[in-house]
């Protein structure tokens, strides 16, 4: 009967394409979805990118300096801009061949772990949020903000610092900057309990996220999926452990991965616990980096006056908050690199949305979209 | 029968866990602040507005090439001798008269790497953050202290100064010319002499030549 | 877990002297090279090999090459079972950029060649979907080659402001 | 001539006083309850909600939106179905205006005092299932349309559960006035000091309260059940294209509907305007007094809810109501029954 229906009429009434975002309030940014959907099951999904594009790579190659791109780097992954400073810092050093102070090193783990913190309270949040619970993103935003005050003591700015520079710091350590951390790291643990007995564990959220979204190890590994997305699916994966760049050898931490406790391994709730859990991890780091560090050291002294990396390339990958983010600096002994990619955790791991959401409703693509937790910035670049 | 009965019963039981929280919240004062009544003081290198202490500045125009964004925008005229701009409180001689020293805040994104460079700390990051505007034009911050004729007035002298300058330059170019042409004539002339000279005495010695020669040399 | 060099020599046994090169810069990480034509089959190699096993493509990226007046495309893979990992290019020349596409062997490599196609324009054949992906469908040029112009217009908006 | 007309006006004058009492208390009742859910919102929050609009904690704030809204341009969509578009809100609204003619607000004060009172709430509140499904059809939107679908299923659903619960009630109370349900609570005589209440009287009855309080947090579309509107993914749900007034409408009528289920739970399970101290603070003042505190009182819970917990998936929805709710309401009708004749 529809079938004849559908001949005579050349529509097919069955199905509706429906257009999430560029502006829903749950794309996280100005993500499009084009979604074909049978009723409210998602029955196709296509994820359109390119509206916050800004050629990132076409700057860095315009600037005749290479520190000038830092600030670029920042706004990126503006939710994570110090991650994404320590690895574009962290390449060209390799490229360069300079020495890093101890100080340095200690002071740039610390803010990178903060910022992690900062940067998944606000995924968390976010992620809430979508699902329905308007309050605990206000409270993750609270603790957020207490980071964030830390780092305008620290770089001046609140979200876009261009704090680190190449072979040392922009700025000097504020001498009150280790005890507000310590202060920090206090006053957080408890948080972390209320907002796994607000949110993590409460039974509608987990009703929300369990088996949703599903992502096996083997497609996580050939979608090169990293950072929370690959933990989620039950990958022991972390760059800091497995390819450690800074001074993470020297800091004793786990890797939390999903383990399909309340679900599916490699649900939404397993990637969301994944991040829960590696706050704790990270707070454990800065508690380490702040008795390992040097008082003394002066932190501008080993920055180069002019970056002439000789003729070369460099991949260079850290593990950001939202993955692994790849520099991959091409030099021709030129003021001004040859070629500068980002490898993008998020754009990555968007690409897969397609491969996981089939069969969706409308509510989990939600989810699943926030558990991913993209950040469209670094997506579009 | 008994897992429905426990599922509901842990969905209650999160459920008002998560209750519990929230009432605990409800009495707990305020984080936030009632802006504009309450501010809050930020640190003193909070990167907020770009300040230029234009007595200081020299005209080095090195902020302005490490502006990523090229919003800071400098034109310096040389002083002319008959003035001493007098020096910075850091003890920089200024050389140079800032006609125009413009930062476009709209186009500025507070990265802080203009004020690294300056070799004396005259421009630099103040905690201003309420400057907003509803022309787009008003961000650009004018820092020179010249008067328009102020600036007309000394880039003439400038101008005067460079001709001058120029005209002298030629002139002792041009007499430095004169004098090289006259030793140069001189010389010749005496090469000439002593060669007739040298001719006379070849005829008698000939090594002592070559040695007169190596001395001309030196 | 395995050296530059060694998988050097498994590559040169396994593909022939002639198709392999190892090459290095004055600093950094050294890479492979191998002819375009034969890209997908070295693909599938490296990810099944038993002593490779690369299982993931970390990142592909197009070059422009200006003065050779090639483009390249870099791939960078790792193992997350044996831990190691490598790089290697092809090359080919601007007036042919064509490329065979490894979508089919890391998935991956889907968006990260639609990117290098956009903005390089290195055409990836067998692509199931090679279209723009970053700039609008009808946007003329690629905006990562060195002698870009950006159009003046686009759908009759200037594009400078 | 005059006589007639007295005769005809007097009548009429008691009618719209008698209908504009309960008007005003909406009114009144949505102003402050907006102002008050986000004071709420705000304190749950750690931070204070409106302080700016009239002084005291922003008290004013509802009515400053108000004429806010009142001013905004009335935006229809192109292709919208114009007149069900803008009739839609009005209706919503006039149903649940209507609802409150049998709510026993006081001893002494009922809009229309019928023998068949829970029966008439119950119908004319199914009217608000149709004109949502007409704002989400009449938008020409596909968000919207979606809403309304949801919405559509979701309020025909709960409203079984609804009814078996108030069911249960009526079998204890013999009764489908509301005037006579609430005289029967009278009094404080369980245990020798708890007053009177159905809910005291019968230890079902609070498994029967429960189940009908969670039907009408999803009558009344609010979290976790908030699905029809659900902003996060529905954009706006069947609101997305309405703005100003009729935006207001909106609003004004989901609050009212609040009111009006929280004041039925409250005369149904709470002694209505009955005083919880006997005849300490009772008469028909204190007894207006005490209906709306427990109205409040429940809407105050709703909206704890509402900023505590995320919302269910639509289907999760429709599983809890078809084979929790609607079958242990059920049951527990039989079992409220068998205690009532055995006791």
């Amino acid at each position: 009967m529809i079938e004849e229906q559908i001949l005579e009429t050349g529509k097919d009434t069955r199905e509706m394409v429906i257009n999430m975002g560029p502006q829903h309030p749950s794309t996280h940014g100005v993500l499009r979805l084009e979604l074909t959907l049978d009723g409210e099951m998602v029955k196709q999904c296509r994820p359109n990118i390119g509206y916050l594009h800004r050629c990132f790579e076409k700057y860095a190659e315009s600037v005749e300096d290479y520190a000038k791109v830092i600030p670029y780097t920042d706004r990126m992954d503006y939710v994570s801009a110090m991650n994404q400073e320590h690895g574009y810092v962290i390449a060209l050093e390799k490229l360069l061949e300079v020495e890093v102070p101890e100080r340095v090193e200690y002071m740039r783990v610390i803010v990178a772990e903060l910022q992690r913190i900062a940067s998944h309270l606000l995924g968390i949040g976010t992620f809430g949020l979508d699902l329905g619970a308007f309050t605990p993103f206000l409270y993750c935003f609270t603790e957020r903000e207490k980071i964030l005050s830390i780092f305008e003591k620290a770089t001046g700015a609140r979200l876009l610092y261009n704090y680190m520079a190449v072979g040392g710091l922009m700025r000097e350590i504020p001498e009150d900057f280790k005890s507000d951390t310590a202060d920090f790291v206090k006053t957080f643990r408890p948080k972390i309990k209320e907002l796994n007995d607000l949110l993590s564990y409460n039974k509608i959220f987990i009703d929300r996220t369990a088996h949703i979204g599903v992502l096996p190890k083997d497609v996580a590994l050939n979608y090169a999926a990293s950072g929370p997305v690959l933990r989620g699916s039950g990958v022991e994966w972390d760059l800091r452990k497995d390819d450690p760049y800074s001074i993470y050898n020297r800091f004793d931490f786990e890797i939390p991965v999903g383990k399909g406790e309340v679900g599916t391994l490699g649900d939404c709730w397993d990637r969301y616990i994944v991040r829960v859990r590696e706050m704790e991890q990270s707070l454990r780091i800065i508690e380490q980096a702040l008795d390992g560090m040097p008082d003394e050291g002066d932190v501008k002294e080993g920055i180069p006056k002019r970056i002439r990396p000789k003729e070369g390339e460099i991949y260079m990958r850290t593990e950001t908050p939202r993955g692994e983010l790849g520099y991959y600096i091409i030099s021709d002994k030129g003021a001004s690199p040859y070629r500068v990619k980002a490898r993008a955790p998020s754009f990555v791991h968007l690409s897969m949305l397609p491969a996981i959401s089939k069969g969706a409703l409308i509510a989990d693509m939600v989810a699943i979209v926030g558990s991913i937790d993209i950040v469209l910035g670094e997506v579009d670049r | 029968m008994v897992n429905p009965i426990k599922e509901g019963w842990l969905t209650f039981k999160s459920i008002f866990t998560g209750m519990g929280i929230t009432m605990r919240h409800l009495f707990q004062p305020s984080v936030t602040l009632q802006y504009p009544d309450e501010r809050e003081e930020l640190p003193p290198g909070a990167r907020a507005q770009l300040y230029v202490n234009i007595d200081d500045c020299i005209g080095c125009n090195l902020c302005a090439r490490a502006c990523p964004v090229n919003c800071i925008d400098i034109e310096t005229v040389k002083a002319t001798d008959d003035v001493d701009l007098g020096k910075t409180s850091t003890g920089n001689p200024k050389r140079f008269w800032l006609t125009r020293f413009n930062i476009d805040m709209a186009k500025c994104m507070y990265c802080d790497l203009c004020v690294h460079p300056c070799p004396t700390d005259c421009i630099y990051m103040v905690p201003e953050y309420e400057y907003s505007e509803f022309d787009r034009s008003n961000f650009v911050f004018h820092f020179s202290n010249l008067s328009p004729e102020m600036v007309a007035d000394v880039k003439e002298k400038a101008e005067d100064e460079a001709e001058r300058k120029k005209k002298e330059k030629e002139e002792m170019m041009r007499k430095k010319a004169e004098e090289k042409k006259k030793k140069e004539l001189e010389e010749k002339k005496k090469a000439a002499e002593e060669k007739v000279k040298k001719e006379n005495e070849t005829n008698d010695k000939g090594p002592e030549n070559e040695n007169s020669e190596n001395d001309d040399k030196e | 877990m395995k050296e530059q060099e060694e998988i050097f020599d498994l590559l040169k046994e396994q593909l022939g002297e002639d198709s392999v090169e190892f090459m290095k810069g004055e600093v950094g990480q050294p890479w492979f090279q191998f002819p375009a034509i034969r890209i997908k089959e070295i693909a599938k190699f490296l990810r099944d090999a038993a002593e490779l096993r690369f299982n993931t493509l970390m990142c592909l990226s197009g070059v422009h090459y200006e003065k050779e007046e090639e483009l390249g495309v870099t791939y960078h893979v790792h193992s997350t079972t044996l831990g190691h990992s490598m790089a290697f290019k092809v090359r080919v020349p601007i007036e042919q950029p064509n490329v065979p596409s490894v979508e089919s062997v890391w998935k991956t490599a889907d968006w990260h060649e639609r990117e290098a196609m956009d903005m390089v324009g290195v055409m990836f054949d067998d692509h199931p979907n090679l279209k723009r992906i970053l700039t609008p469908e009808d946007w003329e040029g690629y905006p990562l080659r060195k002698d870009y112009e950006p159009q003046e217009f686009y759908q009759g908006m200037p594009t400078t402001a | 001539m005059f006589e007639t007309i007295g005769n005809i006006l007097a009548p009429l004058t008691a009618i719209l006083i008698h209908a504009a009492i309960p008007l005003t208390i909406i009114l009144v009742y949505a102003l402050v309850a907006i102002w008050g859910e986000r004071k709420i919102a705000g304190f749950i929050q750690d931070r204070l909600g409106p302080m700016r609009v009239g002084g005291f904690h922003g008290w004013a704030q509802s009515i400053a939106d108000l004429l806010k809204l009142i001013q905004k341009e009335d935006i229809v969509p192109t292709d919208a179905s114009r007149f069900l578009f803008k009739f839609a809100p009005f209706m919503m609204f006039a149903a649940s205006y209507a609802a409150f003619a049998v709510i026993p607000f006081s001893p002494e004060y009922i809009g229309s005092n019928i023998n068949v009172g829970v029966f008439y709430l119950l119908a004319i509140t199914s009217i608000l299932t149709l004109s949502v499904i007409m704002a989400g059809w009449a938008s020409n939107n596909k968000w919207s349309l979606l809403g309304g679908m949801r919405s559509a299923a979701q309020m025909v659903s709960y409203e079984v559960p609804t009814i078996a619960t108030v069911l249960t009630v009526i079998v204890v109370a013999g009764s489908l006035n509301l005037m006579t349900v609430t005289e029967m609570q009278n009094g404080n005589d369980i245990l020798g000091f708890l007053p009177n209440w159905f809910i005291f009287q019968n230890p079902f009855l609070i498994v029967a309260f429960i189940i009908f309080f969670i039907s009408i947090l999803a009558e009344s579309h609010r979290v976790p059940f908030d699905l029809p509107e659900s902003e996060s993914e529905l954009v706006g749900g069947y609101q997305t294209e309405y703005s100003g007034i009729r935006w207001a409408m909106f609003m004004l009528a989901e609050y009212a509907d609040m009111l009006l289920l929280s004041l039925l739970g409250a005369t149904l399970f709470f002694g209505g305007w009955n005083s919880p101290f006997g005849e300490f603070m009772a008469g028909p003042f204190w007894g207006f007094f005490w209906f709306m505190l427990k109205g409040l009182l429940l809407v105050f819970v709703m909206m704890w809810i509402r900023w505590t917990l995320p919302r269910y998936r639509v289907d999760q929805l429709m599983h809890i109501c078809w084979s929790i709710l609607i079958p242990l309401s059920f049951v527990n009708l039989i079992l409220v029954a068998l205690w009532e004749m055995i006791f």
